[in-house]
């Protein structure tokens, strides 16, 4: 199956680009959108954990060395689209324009962090494994009975697609014909559990061919091979031509979370001949001459300053309200839940 | 004195007789035919029609696309009813028997049930989920489970639970038209036991309330769905021994129409309550419980809990003798009034 | 993929064999082994659904058009091999040796039905559709652990294949490579809902490259080719090579239930080019001279007598008893389970 | 009086300080080495030793074949030790946070508590469900519901919750020796809290049997679980008010321990019960008809429940506001005490 499904990339790990007609299809405006969001999400990804270990916030999953495959398939789409999180995929989010103070409040334990900006169709982030795939299945399908063009993009990891919810979401997908890109990311761990124990074939990508979909397995740290399937896989799905499995082979360089202690179970050597994704695209910019200082120093700066006001917003977001906890169970609570809460309230010495 | 049928009597719209199964058909009919985002979805519902035929007719008349046989996945149900419920339509789920329910028990619990309180109402997922439940039928196992007390202690989403045609369409529409998610359970086993006159086109059975279906002074039955026969068969029978009955349907386990219970029971001062699903567990605790909190002091006796025993319910053979009876019914009611 | 996996088939419909190794293959022994047993459950089969039309029995799912997916199946095991049936393979389960009478009580709302022969490893039905795959991945694994060269063969539908459970338990049994044979009955129906709505793929069999299974696409309706690609499976498990998919493209004659109308669902046409596979093995006998007239009066007449004697027998088996709805809950009742049944023993006048 | 303290010093084995994940890890260890059949599977609970170290060690000693790191997969987890069990393993399944049990509920629910009723016997199913469960830990949402009341709910398996490390590792042994199916809940809040002397080796906590932790005279408080410290804050805090609570920690869940709590009523005449779970559908609610059953004309006002609120557990900048403190259990001691 590793035949069948190779892992395409157009990038090497030098940044060096062969394929002279890829290579046209990038432009500086590409580069630098590019370049500007990896950056700014591995800023924010950083100041989490450094939060985290000053007890700021609660337990964080970092998405360091995933930075390409977020930003490269979620610039694939257009704003009426839709994306489908997990707990990991906060950098794709906030590249589609999920607010950073609201991310930050999300790792803060704030139902606020799941509130998405008005006409952002941004599902909360999944945190039992896989269950967004139906759902992702199911915006499609009614984008679909809609007649519209919009497109679902739904990320999961590869300990994902051992569950049920994939098999019947992309079955689903699959029989209804629904414009939904299942991107997966392989960072080749689910916790501690390594792919090879996690399933028996070598690919993720093989999985589609239960469902006759089109699969295609990527190097998800390049940036462009990220960009440019993940934009083909789009473009059939907005033509009618249903759903696609993308699997972004990558790496997660730091722990499943703040939690977690992954020498515990990684061989030491283990990842350590991954090119991180940034890195890799700042060779390419420096070999193809999109390296700018000035607008480098600039962004970093910009980005910063972005991130640091994010946290300090979420520290001066207003204090959470009691009253949150029962007034978003129903449209219209019952009778005996305002109950609880006017006696709760009571109690506190507020009612 | 039957005081639901007075109420009927005063509907003066044109009406149909109907079996519990038609009400629900026509339910289902009427609202597809209302709202254009209302879509069903399920297994066998639609060329074949449903294997109880509560959707015949109904692909035929509205389309593929909007009652749509489904492959052979209750997660995969649920679970793209939740994307199309938060994409502008309303999904109406059959789940072919309760007990097929459970592979879709994450989903409902993780997600059909929590979404508008992860996202402080951004989201929110109008579905219905139907589901026919209830031994009784000679059916296989598994096919026969009376799982509300799963659902009720699922907070987001509302159970009900029809036990007459009239109530069966009402509630649906009621269901159907909630902001929120609704358990809907059908008493399989009262299908087709009963013909009343059903009015046509829509109507609406509040989501909520309870209804007393009979006025009595001794004691308070509380039931709902496949057991208001039951306990309506015991009520007549004690009527002999001048005992005298109030019997109140529920028809909402989710939320409980707690005065109606408070008001009967304190008039009473004693309950019974009947219901299929095991004891332990059971939404007859959360009654008692309820008695407990508004009615302590006017009560006469301890409530009586007439219900499935704490077994998993039985291959056919023994159904019967799973089921409350009339009989167990009656023995309650005189331990209660003899206290 | 159909061209992938074609339906294999030694047999054709007129009952030829033209493969001269495969026709070798076949000895009196095998010929009468499947000839009985197809007869047999034939004859159990027509039996249980005049019995359900006369209310002796509660609703039933006939198998015919299937006898030789499950006799061929069922037959390349050995006695200490584990059976995992659907409700709707109780063919199978006959001939591997489940006691008629109890079968019979089974469709009679009776537990005994479950109840297998002592030494006899056979499950009871599946009734919640895809439940046993994981079961029958976990008593493969049990016997790999312990050490034996023991089987497991596990029926399902083609419905079956939609949800959850299919998928993990396939994927279990490849990770841990477990001696289960996959065993599908692809009927092509799931009650009324056709093979193309249940998925977009067109066979059953490449659903195990998700999991790098062997598959195999067999016609289910020739017994030879079921059986010795069931041996050939049986063989591989045996020697530690771990899980195989067979579908078996078949075809249920009948309706899903002795409940169900497949005039509303099925086209009329559809399915009258099927060969009954009783009929095809007449006609391989008849072509290869193992028809005796004498033999084959001689077992309709024995079987006819026994599943005669097997119904006189569930009818005169004992009536069921109330405390069997207590008694088989836990190894030790709870005393509140006791006084449930002591109570009610005594309702009933018995206590 | 702490009753609890006294029977543990009559312990004469030699013994360790743990905690109770410590104490739970050590009851496994000691099972892998008494039994053969034993077997652990989960996710991360190999290399990793488990997200929170429960199993730490284990695989080391143990090897990977008892010690199984499975695929992402409850349903998988649950459905193949229902084959392990069956034949011949006794197969100990963890569930990484109790909110992960629910994809697995169908098998538990359809085959892990029924199978030995379908087969009068014949087979059974003795496995064990490891589930750490509850709030307080500032965990991600979903990793907090307290769920017990959807299996005791489910009649073929039982239900136990220690909450020291002396009963984790007792009542752990004895749900692996169990010929039946148990659900193990493990409060997360309790795994580090608490040190305490446990017996090296085996030894049994008996199923079925709850303890009285401290006598009292005006009010019974009936909990499990994390709510044990809560249940004895409180009680500490009216002390001063002269109100005497009496202590019961059931333990078991299933089958609950009828004649403790109904002793203790009796003798009070006033019960608090206190849990996590929502109050509608809770286990609360048994305990109420319990009493009902058992303690009607003891009764001196109705019984109060403190409970997690009838809303999804929040995300944990709230969870302090869901869950029973000290605080509300007062107050309904002394609506109890004042009724
Ligand atoms: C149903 C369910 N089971 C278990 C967990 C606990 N858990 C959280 S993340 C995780 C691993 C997920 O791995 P993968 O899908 O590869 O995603 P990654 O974390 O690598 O991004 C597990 C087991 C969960 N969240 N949901
Ligand atoms: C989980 C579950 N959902 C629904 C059903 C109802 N049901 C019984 S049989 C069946 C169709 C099964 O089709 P297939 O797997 O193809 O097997 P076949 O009946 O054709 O042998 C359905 C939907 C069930 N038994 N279990
Ligand atoms: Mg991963
Ligand atoms: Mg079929």
């Amino acid at each position: 199956m590793e035949e069948q499904f190779p892992i395409q990339k157009v990038m090497d790990d030098q940044g060096n680009i062969t394929d002279e007609k890829t290579l046209q299809q990038i432009d500086e405006e590409l580069v630098k959108k590019a370049y500007y969001h990896m950056k700014r999400i591995r800023l924010f990804d950083r100041k989490a954990i450094s939060l985290q270990r000053q007890g700021r916030i609660g337990t964080y999953p970092p998405f360091e060395g995933q930075e390409a495959s977020q930003v490269g398939s979620v610039l694939a789409l257009g704003t009426d689209d839709w994306v489908f999180p997990t707990y990991r995929d906060h950098g794709a989010t906030l590249t589609f324009g999920a607010d950073m103070v609201r991310t930050f409040l999300y790792w803060n334990g704030r139902a606020e962090g799941c509130v998405p900006p008005e006409g952002k169709n941004i599902f909360p982030a999944a945190v039992p494994i896989a269950t967004q795939i139906p759902h992702a299945v199911g915006t499609a399908w009614a984008e679909k009975r809609k007649g519209t063009q919009n497109v679902t993009l739904c990320y999961f990891g590869d300990g994902a697609t051992s569950e049920g919810d994939f098999h019947e979401g992309l079955n689903f997908a699959s029989v209804f014909q629904t414009p939904t890109i299942f991107f997966n990311q392989n960072n080749r761990y689910a916790i501690s559990v390594p792919i090879e124990k996690q399933m028996h074939s070598k690919t993720i990508a093989q999985k589609g061919l239960a469902y006759d979909l089109p699969s295609v397995r990527i190097d998800g740290n390049d940036i462009f091979s990220v960009y440019f399937e993940t934009k083909k896989a789009v473009e059939r799905a907005r033509n009618g031509g249903g759903p696609t499995l993308i699997e972004a082979v990558t790496w997660r360089t730091g722990a499943h979370t703040t939690a977690d202690d992954p020498t515990k179970y990684r061989p030491e050597e283990q990842g350590k001949d991954v090119v991180n994704p940034l890195d890799r695209l700042e060779h390419f910019m420096k070999n193809y001459s999109y390296w700018y200082d000035a607008w480098i120093d600039q962004i970093e700066h910009e980005l910063t300053e972005e991130v640091e006001a994010a946290v300090e917003a979420m520290e001066h977001f207003p204090q959470p309200d009691p009253s949150d906890l029962f007034d978003h169970v129903f449209a219209n609570p019952p009778e005996q839940l305002s109950e609880q809460k006017q006696s709760y309230l009571e109690l506190l010495g507020r009612g | 004195m039957d005081v639901k049928m007075e109420r009927k009597a005063e509907q003066t719209n044109s009406t149909q007789v109907l079996t519990m199964v038609q009400a629900i058909n026509d339910g289902l009919k009427t609202m597809l035919e209302e709202d254009d985002t209302t879509i069903l979805l399920g297994e066998d519902i639609g060329k074949n029609g449903g294997v109880f035929r509560a959707t015949e007719g109904l692909q035929e008349q509205f389309g593929e696309d909007r009652v749509v046989d489904t492959p052979l996945s209750e997660s995969g149900i649920v679970g793209t009813s939740v994307g199309l419920a938060v994409n502008g339509f309303k999904p109406v789920a059959e789940m072919q028997f309760m007990g097929f329910i459970y592979p879709a028990y994450d989903q409902i619990m993780t997600h059909v049930s929590r979404l508008r309180m992860k996202t402080m109402g951004h989201y929110s997922v109008p579905m219905v989920i139907r589901a026919p439940y209830g031994a009784g039928i000679r059916a296989p196992e598994i096919h026969s489970d009376s799982a509300e007390a799963l659902f009720t202690h699922m907070p987001g989403i509302k159970v009900v639970c029809p036990s007459t045609p009239y109530d069966a369409k009402g509630l649906l529409i009621a269901a159907i038209e909630d902001p929120d998610p609704v358990l809907f359970m059908e008493p399989m086993r009262s299908y087709r036991a009963q013909r009343e006159e059903v009015p046509e086109g829509k109507y609406t059975v509040e989501i909520g309330k309870g209804e007393k279906l009979q006025e009595g002074t001794d004691v308070t039955l509380i039931a709902w769905g496949a057991m208001i026969p039951v306990a309506k068969q015991a009520a007549k029978q004690v009527e002999q021994k001048e005992i005298s009955c109030e019997i109140l349907d529920l028809k909402t386990l989710y939320p409980l129409d707690r005065d109606l219970i408070a008001e009967s029971v304190q008039k009473t001062g004693r309950a019974i309550i009947i219901h299929e699903a095991h004891a332990t567990g059971g939404l007859g605790n959360d009654l008692i419980s309820e008695i407990n909190d508004t009615s302590f002091l006017y009560l006469r006796s301890p409530i009586e809990r007439v219900t499935g025993f704490d077994v998993p319910v039985p291959f056919f053979a023994l159904e019967d003798h799973y089921l409350p009876t009339p009989q167990r019914v009656l023995q309650s009611i005189e331990k209660a009034v003899h206290f």
